[in-house]
């Protein structure tokens, strides 16, 4: 693409499509920001499609400095690359979940979703760990507002927990980074990633990260944002949440805590498999009894997103690619269950799970894609989560075969909520008589989910697409941690091979036609 | 500087000093009117005004001399403004009684 | 002492006195009915001082700074950099008064005269390098304050501010130059550069007890814990123009100040200073925020948001460091947009008949009535609790990365965490004009120069502010350097 | 044969996509053609292939399909495997499937879902298909989801009935169980050998057998703690002791779905599993005792509750679970040829037996309990005849000295000489356990036949039948048929049964000399011992006989109980109440499960919930800090009290405390 | 020895009127300790040679502040006998506080430096030469080196003039409540305050 800058048309285009859409009347802010989300996704495949695999680290690199203290610095690598394309599919996808759905306010409120895609663009493609903060922190705005102004019933409370929460996570990360830069002296990601920390001071950077990535991720036991936020937001406002923002604290750890600080990651692993086996089995637990279907939904990120740490903190290429591959799967399946969730919402306005029942009666199309989706959820070979999942804990097998056993745990509990939902919401008989009344799905509604559901697939059948470009970043960032990186558990010792098989016998003495020969 | 007998600058910055808590004690102690508190205020000045020149004394610089000057001046101005918003206050609540200044507060 | 060089480094100050004398005779013959064109007039004159000012900021001649008036005076850069922000915050100030006092009543050309002149005791305490000097202006500028923070006679909560403000301001004063006194007796001089000097070889208790006594003086008059008592009284019974007068010129003159003589005059001396200096900061930040949780008042929310955001500028002092310096310089000029933008914008809520809104009950849902209005507010709020990407935030980087730079993380951590608490109430504003179901009470028109103020500071603090980073950034560190010059 | 292979595994796939997706659209008859004559086209091209294995023209073939993944070391490619044991599998798979297909045209007529149970149906095969040609182990794993996920489907196809959801979500998530199993032994395989792709695990596995590992802290055999972890993955897909309370209930799904998935194919997945990995079991030998006592537990406990229980399906079912057992021990002992014979034989006679009470219900009126039936031979004749076929080789009639049998006769009959010829104590053990169980596999089946065939109708007390003729018992009268009058099935369901009975007769007879005896057939697909299969020909008389007598005596047994004295039952529920209870409701398991892990979890849940999040972590958490700042704020106003002398006092207060500080 | 006893006669006057001036429960009393206060203070300054300062004290402060303060107190005509006395509730409080202060005052400017408390050393550049009074120098001083902060001091007068003026001249607005015109008043009559009214039974009056 040489020189053609388009990481910055990338954040340029929404921008400018925002700020036009707080002046548009409502019908022509949605065909706006349904146009501008498109045509970043067209950009997000070209740059998909010219991102040379095995090429150089970074790549797209755009640098101007433009401002004092920090530069204004772009770049991905194939990491970076995965989930900037993960935030401009989905994008789309939310303008048209709103399109019916919002009807006070609509330029605002898309004015304010597609400020979210530079903002959440920003934060994948930042090269200065500044630019990098400062679009972390700023998707507050945008989500405190589609929390605030297009929630629930509870939006107030939800919203205000959902920014202190995450802030308060973010602030001291801030510190960490100003310490680190001061150090390095530079603010240059790709520098700093390559910088050696003090061991000692690491511990202290490590925690201010893991304060803010954890909230961000969210780790038990700082997740209770989550199911509140997700619960309160429009349907489109948790699938961006679920889909994208819970990623940024994944992608923080592989971007920060991982590589610029391996001895104090490797310090606090066993913190975070303890949060994680904790977080998998507690959340799945709530998850199981939960009557309302985006908190459980809810539920279930915070146990997907365990199965992330845990396989990041694997400090091997199966677990680090794993986590990548549960997030951009779990981006897509807990996005998509939102919106099944949000399809249904729409036509009852209820989440009540007891509300509704038998909808493979009437919506046999919606059932499909549903189970679809929550096989995905579940982790069913061939669907996205698969992948992730089972390398993720592959990963995790070779430094802790415990860890792996509680984990897994998780997956038979995931299966049990998941269908356990399934079967209420649309198995069963139709109990209700508006529910039994509700439309199939609509070509808006297909639009949504279909290609959600052919992603999903896609990652779980041919994976390669996904990994390709993440594998020599994740190789790299092997290599640094290999310094770091914990001894197993589960270490293989080579005895001497045993003289015979379990079931040796000897040989018959007398010819084989003793008493039974046929 | 002629000889005081024995009298130091210490002495002085006692006495001061003294002057300076008996203004503060009036401004938070006194409850009975606001010109009480101004006059309060007087006598902090005077404080300054008393160790400026007992230093510039004994040290034999009269640019404390001139400081105290330009304070007294102050003071003066001071005291002129303090008033005319004493009147206002008065002319508008028809009280200057220190617990009546209590309109806004938390 | 040269006299064409002590005229001509304070020329400003001088101009603006003269025009000053001279509105005066206007005002004295024409009576009440040139108070706009006084107005009009004053504003030119302070657009001459910050040109003038603005000169010698960036000539190369002067680029060393120099002496006046037999070295009780010094044009430097730092001087110049707060008078020309503290000239541009009393232009934007008076630019919106005159629609303000129409509408209530009760406008006097005296008014702009007296904006001037407390303009020109700022000026002097900034560029003061001797404590009479320092005085002069600061009292110069308290007594402006006093008689405009009680300017509206028709709103007894006007005279109630000023009488509580000059009390406990002449208490304040009244400490200062008692810490003043003590400096001058224990160290024999009141220049700035004497009284480094005889610290230079150890400090005796006396002059200890002088700085601690000064610090506390200074730390009223930029409403620091535990003397910020006055702001939220004053800041809400003083009109409205005043008040966002009061939050920002005088703030940057007493934090100009207070950064001087704590890092040039006291500069030898960190170990006393720094340790209040702390305490004063994260009581600032955590007062501030609590205080403000419980308003229902605007402008008394802003009060204590002044004092949260002074916190932060005083942990940049902390840092002891030019680095800290420029911080503190940087968060001003954010600061003085922010609250310059916030009081504006207070100004122009009205209701239906013209007459304030102050309770933020009353703005419930306002972006459905007044949405350009509401978003500036929105913005300015977000950007005062310091959220990426509004400009705000770049004033904390500034401050807290120099306070890293300086080694004292606890610190930092320590405030940034405090800084979540200030973000509630903000946030609760946010929510008042965002979320909530409209209240109908906001309305009226508001004028042209209130709404060129307010887009004007809208548009520093919305992300486009960045693009002052570098210029700023850059500005503000050759100030800072002049109070570590080592003679 | 690559061609084949493709289309045999892919054209169900096809077929389930376009039948799945057109539902509706397409109609009932174009999704069933469809599908059934995919199936049709697969099962015709997988016969020469095992033909082909059979003469030994044809030879293991891998054929690479896609790139799956490549994560470090950690690679596997979708690729399609087909060796003699894979060959085997196809055949039954294909045929039994093919033939359900066509069963459930007319077994299903009357649905309104029929292109979705066709669908379905076409996924698992696919699924199935998947499993047992995958080259790697997460292939296999693939297609063990995949036909899990088919079952869950089927299982629940009936949506509407909450039994049928309960019973589909016990079966995944008890399958799920297992494959935490099959989970954690492919991450173990991995990390032991650096490689997933079965051949080269095979071939590495022996070098492996003195290995330790480090496993939950402990240090273990690696190859033991590997093959246990696999071998539990096994168990639960194919219902063995402590994860078989799925296969009961899953017979709440339709007929079909139960031959097809929970006697022919999906719960021999574990055997097939055990038998493809036989070279690592063969390096472990601890699991391969595991495997001995397990099959040989289920083997004995599934035939106890068949004895019992009234359900036709679920008397099938049990069946199924003990049949399963037997493999399993067959395999344990190291005869792994054997254990696949019985499961080939077994997928003939056992989908004959429940498409003959796929038949029977269907002439009931979906009444599934035999104390309503009775007498029905002279009313469904085709039927009685097939289920009499499916019940002489499931109990293994034949004479060892003629050297006939049915099918059942061959396979079971060797299993239970080879544990014997084993000779090793856990051996010995299963060897009893399979003739005990031989003796109450021949008491249940016969007791079914007899109840269902013999004697006199019942069915006036079903709810279902009256549901038909509106006829309660007081109208109806002496006419204990209460007017009703059972049908023989369509020909699409007898067609079948026909194809199925010849398979319980001569499968055995046809195929027992490759299956058991030449090595050269297996061709290296399993494990094959050649002494211990000369041993099991060696075993005396005695041995080779005792199928044979527990065998008469489960018949006379039943017919003494059922025909001749139908008092004696009664009696002896009388006589051994608690050991009838035990026996009759399933040992237990469901209720101990439910009290050891459902009720649990659930109250767990609630408690995190509500105790743990709501209650601590919020309390403390946000809402705490809410609460502190908030009460600060309120502090924060009092102490704003509005008087001038407070602030003086408070600006003192801060002077003074400067002062100390300094001076101190 | 004359000037030790003055010394200890002035600064136990000033304190003690410092006292009374805030103890006094008049303000008119206070005044008046007020003014005793200054003139004792005037007395102190003299001892050290500070006449100008001294007299100015005298002028400045006798002559027209306090006078200033016993004008307003007049002036407010406040009713003295219905002010509240006593002090503030926290009063020990406040007490012990401003006695800390002056202990620590006490202890850090005077006892710290036992022995003779240690003044700094000026440059000398603002002695008083040889032979120079106290007025001479003064006057030198301010008028030359200090010119500029003079000129100051005459600004902050102006605006404290202003100050003052602007906030307590009082424009009489028309018509306004508080407003009296005595002579207006005196003047009226009844007939030009009422009308009479003759109505009709039942009907009510219309006004």
């Amino acid at each position: 693409m040489g020189g053609f800058p388009i990481l910055s048309i990338m954040l340029l285009v929404p921008l400018v499509a925002g700020i036009a859409c707080f002046f548009l009347e409502a019908k022509a802010a949605r065909m706006a920001a349904l146009i501008a989300t498109l045509v970043n996704l067209a950009l997000g495949v070209v740059l998909w499609a010219s991102y040379d695999v095995g090429g150089a680290q970074w790549q797209f690199v755009e640098r101007s400095e433009l401002f004092a203290g920090f530069s204004y610095a772009l770049g991905i690598d194939g990491i970076a690359l995965m989930l900037i394309m993960l935030s401009v599919f989905l994008m789309p996808i939310c303008i048209l979940a709103s399109w019916d759905a919002i009807t006070k306010r609509v330029g605002e409120y898309m004015a304010a979703f597609l400020i979210m895609e530079v903002l959440m663009i920003g934060v994948f493609a930042a090269q200065d760990i500044f630019l990098f903060y400062i679009f972390f922190e700023a998707g507050l705005i945008p989500m405190y507002l589609i929390i605030g102004v297009w929630g629930g019933d509870n939006r107030i409370y939800a919203s205000y927990k959902f920014f202190l929460y995450t802030l308060l996570g973010s602030v001291l990360m801030l510190i960490a980074m100003f310490w680190m830069v001061n150090e390095a002296g530079t603010s240059d990601i790709p520098t700093l990633m390559q910088y050696d920390f003090p061991a000692g001071a690491q511990t202290w950077l490590w925690l201010a990260f893991f304060a803010s990535f954890a909230v961000k991720m969210p780790i038990w036991p700082v997740h209770t944002w989550l199911p509140d936020a997700h619960v309160q937001a429009p349907t489109a406002g948790s699938v961006i949440l679920a889909g994208v923002l819970l990623k940024l604290g994944g992608y923080g750890f592989i971007r920060f805590s991982l590589p610029m600080f391996p001895e104090a990651s490797a310090q606090f692993t066993w913190l975070v498999l303890g949060l994680s086996m904790i977080a998998v089995i507690y959340t799945s637990l709530v998850a199981l009894v939960q009557n309302d279907m985006k908190k459980l939904i809810a539920y279930s990120s915070v146990a997907h997103m365990a199965i992330v740490t845990a396989g990041l903190f694997a400090f091997n290429v199966q677990g680090l690619e794993g986590a990548m591959m549960v997030m951009l799967g779990h981006g897509l399946v807990s996005g998509a269950l939102f919106l099944c969730v949000g399809v249904i919402y729409d036509r009852l306005h209820t989440r009540e799970i007891d509300r509704y029942g038998g909808l493979a009666i009437n919506m046999p199309k919606y059932a499909l894609l549903f189970m679809l989706f929550c096989m995905a959820s579940v982790g069913l070979p061939g669907t996205s989560n698969f992948i992730g999942e089972f390398l993720a804990l592959a990963g995790v097998y070779q430094i802790s075969t415990t860890v792996t056993l509680v984990l897994t745990t998780g997956i038979i509990l995931g299966a049990a909520y998941m269908l356990f939902l399934y079967r209420r919401v649309v198995f069963g008989v139709q109990k209700n008589p508006d529910a039994a009344a509700m439309k199939d799905l609509n070509i808006r509604e297909w639009a949504m989910l279909g290609p959600i559901a052919a992603a999903v697939l896609w990652m779980g059948v041919y994976p390669e697409s996904f990994l390709a470009p993440m594998r020599a970043d994740i190789a790299a960032l092997e290599v640094r941690l290999a310094r770091a990186a914990p001894a197993g558990d589960s270490m293989l010792e080579v005895g001497t091979p045993n003289a015979t098989n379990a079931n040796a016998m000897p040989e018959l003495e007398h010819d084989y036609a003793g008493e039974g020969a046929h | 500087m002629t000889d005081l007998g024995g009298i130091g600058v210490e002495h002085f910055i006692v006495v001061s000093a003294v002057l300076f808590v008996l203004g503060v004690l009036g401004i938070f102690l006194n409850r009975k009117n606001v010109i009480v508190i101004l006059m309060a205020i007087e006598l902090i000045l005077l404080a300054v005004n008393l160790n400026l020149v007992a230093f510039s004394a004994f040290m034999g610089d009269l640019t404390g001399q001139v400081f105290a000057m330009l304070v007294l001046t102050v003071a003066a101005a001071e005291a002129a403004i303090g008033l005319a918003i004493l009147v206002i206050y008065f002319r508008a609540n028809g009280t200057i009684a220190v617990d009546d200044v209590n309109r806004m507060k938390g | 002492m040269n006299l064409d060089i002590s005229l001509y480094f304070t020329a400003p100050e001088i101009g603006l006195t003269i025009s000053g004398l001279l509105l005066l005779l206007v005002a004295a013959f024409g009576g009440d009915k040139t108070a706009r064109m006084v107005t009009i007039l004053s504003v030119s004159a302070l657009f001459g001082a910050v040109a003038y000012t603005t000169n010698l900021l960036v000539n190369p001649a002067f680029e060393l700074g120099g002496e006046a008036w037999a070295g009780i005076y010094r044009m430097d850069a730092f001087g110049s950099f707060a008078k020309i922000l503290i000239y541009i915050a009393a232009i934007g100030c008076l630019i919106v008064t005159p629609r303000f006092f129409e509408e209530n009543g009760g406008y006097r050309p005296e008014y702009a005269i007296v904006v001037l002149f407390s303009a020109v005791g700022m000026a002097l305490m900034v560029s003061a390098v001797n404590l009479m000097t320092l005085y002069m202006g600061l009292e110069l500028m308290s007594l402006s304050s006093y008689v405009l923070a009680s300017f509206s006679r028709s709103d007894n909560r006007s005279a109630e501010a000023g009488l509580k403000y000059f009390v406990l301001g002449a208490l304040a004063s009244g400490i200062l130059l008692y810490g003043m006194s003590l400096v001058y007796g224990f160290t024999g001089s009141t220049s700035y550069l004497g009284i480094r000097l005889a610290l230079q070889d150890g400090l005796s208790m006396g002059a200890t007890f002088g700085i601690v006594f000064m610090l506390a003086g200074f730390a009223f008059k930029i409403a620091a814990v535990p003397f910020h008592m006055w702001t939220p009284d004053v800041y809400e019974g003083a009109p409205t123009p005043v008040t966002a007068f009061f939050s920002t010129a005088p703030k940057v003159a007493a934090v100009a100040i207070l950064t001087r003589i704590s890092l040039d005059t006291f500069g030898e001396n960190v170990i006393v200073w720094q340790q209040i200096v702390i305490f004063a900061a994260l009581a600032s930040i955590v007062v501030g925020a609590l205080g403000a949780i419980g308003q229902t008042n605007i402008k008394r929310l802003l009060a204590y948001s002044s004092i949260n955001n002074v916190g932060f500028i005083l942990i940049g002092l902390a840092a002891a460091t030019p680095a800290g310096a420029s911080a503190v310089l940087v968060y001003l000029t954010i600061y003085v947009a922010m609250s310059l933008g916030a009081f504006v914008a207070v100004m122009m809520l009205k209701d239906a008949q013209g007459s304030q809104i102050e309770n933020i009950a009353s703005m419930a849902g306002m972006v459905r009535e007044k949405p350009l209005l509401a978003w500036c507010i929105f913005f300015l709020m977000l950007s005062l609790a310091g959220i990426p990407p509004l400009f705000g935030f770049y004033g904390k980087f500034v401050v807290f990365q120099a306070a890293v730079q300086a080694d004292m993380i606890i610190l930092a951590a320590i405030g940034i965490a405090a800084s979540v608490i200030g973000a509630f109430y903000y946030l609760k504003v946010c929510k008042i004009i965002m979320f909530d179901e409209p209240a109908g009470e906001v309305g009226g028109e508001s004028s042209m120069a209130n709404w060129t103020i307010l887009l004007i500071c809208s548009l520093v603090i919305s992300p486009l502010g960045w693009i002052l980073t570098s210029p700023l950034i850059a500005l503000a560190n050759r100030a800072a350097n002049f109070l570590f010059f080592v003679i | 044969m690559q061609t084949s292979i493709i289309l045999i595994v892919f054209l169900p796939l096809l077929a389930a996509i376009i039948a799945g997706l057109g539902n509706r659209a397409l109609g009932n008859t174009v999704t069933k053609s469809l599908t059934t004559g995919a199936l049709f086209i697969s099962c015709a091209l997988s016969w020469p292939i095992f033909i082909g294995f059979l003469t030994g023209s044809a030879e293991a073939t891998v054929v690479p399909v896609l790139k799956w993944v490549e994560s470090g070391s950690l690679t596997f490619d979708w690729a399609l495997r087909v060796d003699t044991l894979t060959a085997v599998m196809l055949v039954v798979v294909t045929s039994v499937s093919a033939l359900v297909h066509l069963y459930s045209w007319g077994y299903m007529e009357e649905d309104p879902d029929q292109p979705r149970f066709f669908a379905y149906l076409s996924l698992f095969t696919f699924a199935m298909l998947m499993l047992v040609t995958a080259d790697n182990l997460v292939q296999m794993f693939f297609g063990w989801e995949g036909v899990g996920l088919a079952s869950y489907l089927l299982i629940g196809f009936w949506f509407r009935k909450p039994s049928a959801n309960a019973a589909a979500i016990k079966a995944f998530v008890v399958n799920r169980v297992g494959d935490l199993g099959f989970m954690l032994g492919i991450f173990g395989t991995y990390l032991v050998f650096q490689t997933t792709s079965i051949p080269e695990i095979l071939e590495a596995a022996p070098g492996m057998s003195g290995a330790t590992i480090g496993f939950l802290g402990y240090r273990m055999q690696t190859m033991d703690i590997l093959c246990i972890l696999l071998f539990i993955g096994a168990m639960g897909k194919s219902a063995q002791l402590g994860l078989h309370t799925w296969l009961p209930d899953a017979m709440e799904g339709p007929t079909p779905v139960s031959a097809l998935i929970h006697a022919a194919t999906m719960v021999t997945a574990g055997v097939f599993m055990v038998c493809r990995l036989s070279p690592m079991f063969e390096a472990a030998p601890v699991a391969l005792t595991i495997v001995m006592f397990v099959g040989a537990a289920t083997c004995f406990f599934a035939a106890t509750i068949g004895t019992t229980q009234w359900d036709i399906k679920r008397v099938i079912a049990y069946s199924t679970c003990s049949q399963l057992g037997y493999m399993f021990f067959a395999a344990g002992v190291g005869a792994y040829g054997v254990a696949m014979f019985h499961l080939f034989t077994h997928a003939f006679f056992k989908a004959l037996l429940f498409l003959g009470a796929g038949s029977v219900i269907h002439a009931m009126h979906h009444e599934q309990d035999m104390r309503y039936y009775g007498g029905l031979r002279k009313q469904i004749p085709f039927t009685f005849w097939a289920m009499l076929f499916g019940t002489l080789a499931i109990t293994g009639v034949g004479v060892y000295h003629l050297g006939v049998g049915f099918a059942g006769f061959w396979s079971k009959d060797a299993i239970i000489e080879v544990a014997f010829a084993r000779g090793t104590e856990m051996a010995n053990f299963a060897f009893w356990m399979g003739v005990v169980a031989a003796l109450l596999t021949s008491f249940y089946s016969w007791r079914l036949m007899f109840l269902t065939f013999w004697g006199k109708p019942r069915w006036i007390e079903s709810e279902h039948i009256q549901h038909s003729v509106h006829k309660t018992p007081e109208e109806a009268g002496e006419d204990t048929t209460g007017g009703y009058h059972p049908h023989e099935s369509p020909l699409a369901m007898l067609i079948p049964l026909g194809v199925l009975s010849v398979g319980a007769i001569a499968a055995g007879q046809v195929f027992a000399p490759k299956f058991l005896d030449d090595a050269a057939f297996w061709a290296g697909s399993i494990f094959y011992n050649e002494n211990l299969i000369h041993a099991m020909h060696a075993v005396p008389y005695w041995v080779k006989y005792s199928a044979f007598t527990v065998m008469v005596l489960g018949f006379v047994g039943a017919w003494w109980a059922y025909i001749k004295d139908a008092s004696i039952p009664g009696k002896f529920v009388e006589q051994f109440r608690y050991v009838h209870n035990f026996v009759f409701n399933k040992w237990y398991f469901d209720e101990l499960y439910n009290f050891i892990f459902v009720k649990p979890a659930f109250w767990l849940g609630r408690k995190f919930w509500k105790w743990g999040d709501v209650g601590t972590i919020d309390r403390f958490g946000p809402n705490g800090a809410a609460w502190v700042v908030a009460n600060g704020a309120l502090y924060a106003k009092k102490i704003q009290s509005g008087y001038v002398y407070s602030y003086a006092l408070i600006m003192l207060l801060g002077l003074v405390a400067a002062v100390t500080w300094v001076l101190f | 020895m004359i000037q030790t006893l003055a010394f200890y006669l002035f600064a136990s006057l000033v304190i003690g009127s410092a006292v009374m001036v805030i103890m006094a429960r008049n303000p008119v009393h206070s005044v008046l300790w007020l003014i005793l206060a200054f003139f004792n203070a005037a007395g102190l300054m003299v001892l050290v040679g500070a006449e100008f300062i001294a007299m100015l004290l005298v002028i400045v402060y006798v002559g027209a502040v306090a006078v200033l303060f016993l004008f307003v107190v007049m002036m407010l005509n406040i009713d003295f006998a219905e002010m509240r006395a006593g002090f503030i509730k926290n009063f020990p409080l406040g007490i012990l506080v401003a006695l800390i202060l002056f202990l620590e005052l006490f202890v850090g400017l005077v006892a710290y430096g036992a022995g003779g408390i240690q003044l700094g050393t000026p440059d000398g550049s603002a002695a008083a030469r040889m032979g120079q009074s106290n007025i001479e120098a003064v006057g030198a001083l301010l008028y030359g080196k200090y010119v500029f902060l003079f000129e100051v001091a005459g600004i902050i007068l102006l605006v404290a003039m202003i100050g003052a003026i602007v906030l307590t001249h009082r424009q009489r607005p028309k018509g306004a409540r508080g407003h009296q015109d005595i002579g207006k008043q005196i003047r009226r009559r009844p007939d030009d305050a009422t009308v009479m009214k003759q109505p009709n039974i039942g009907k009510g009056v219309e006004l």
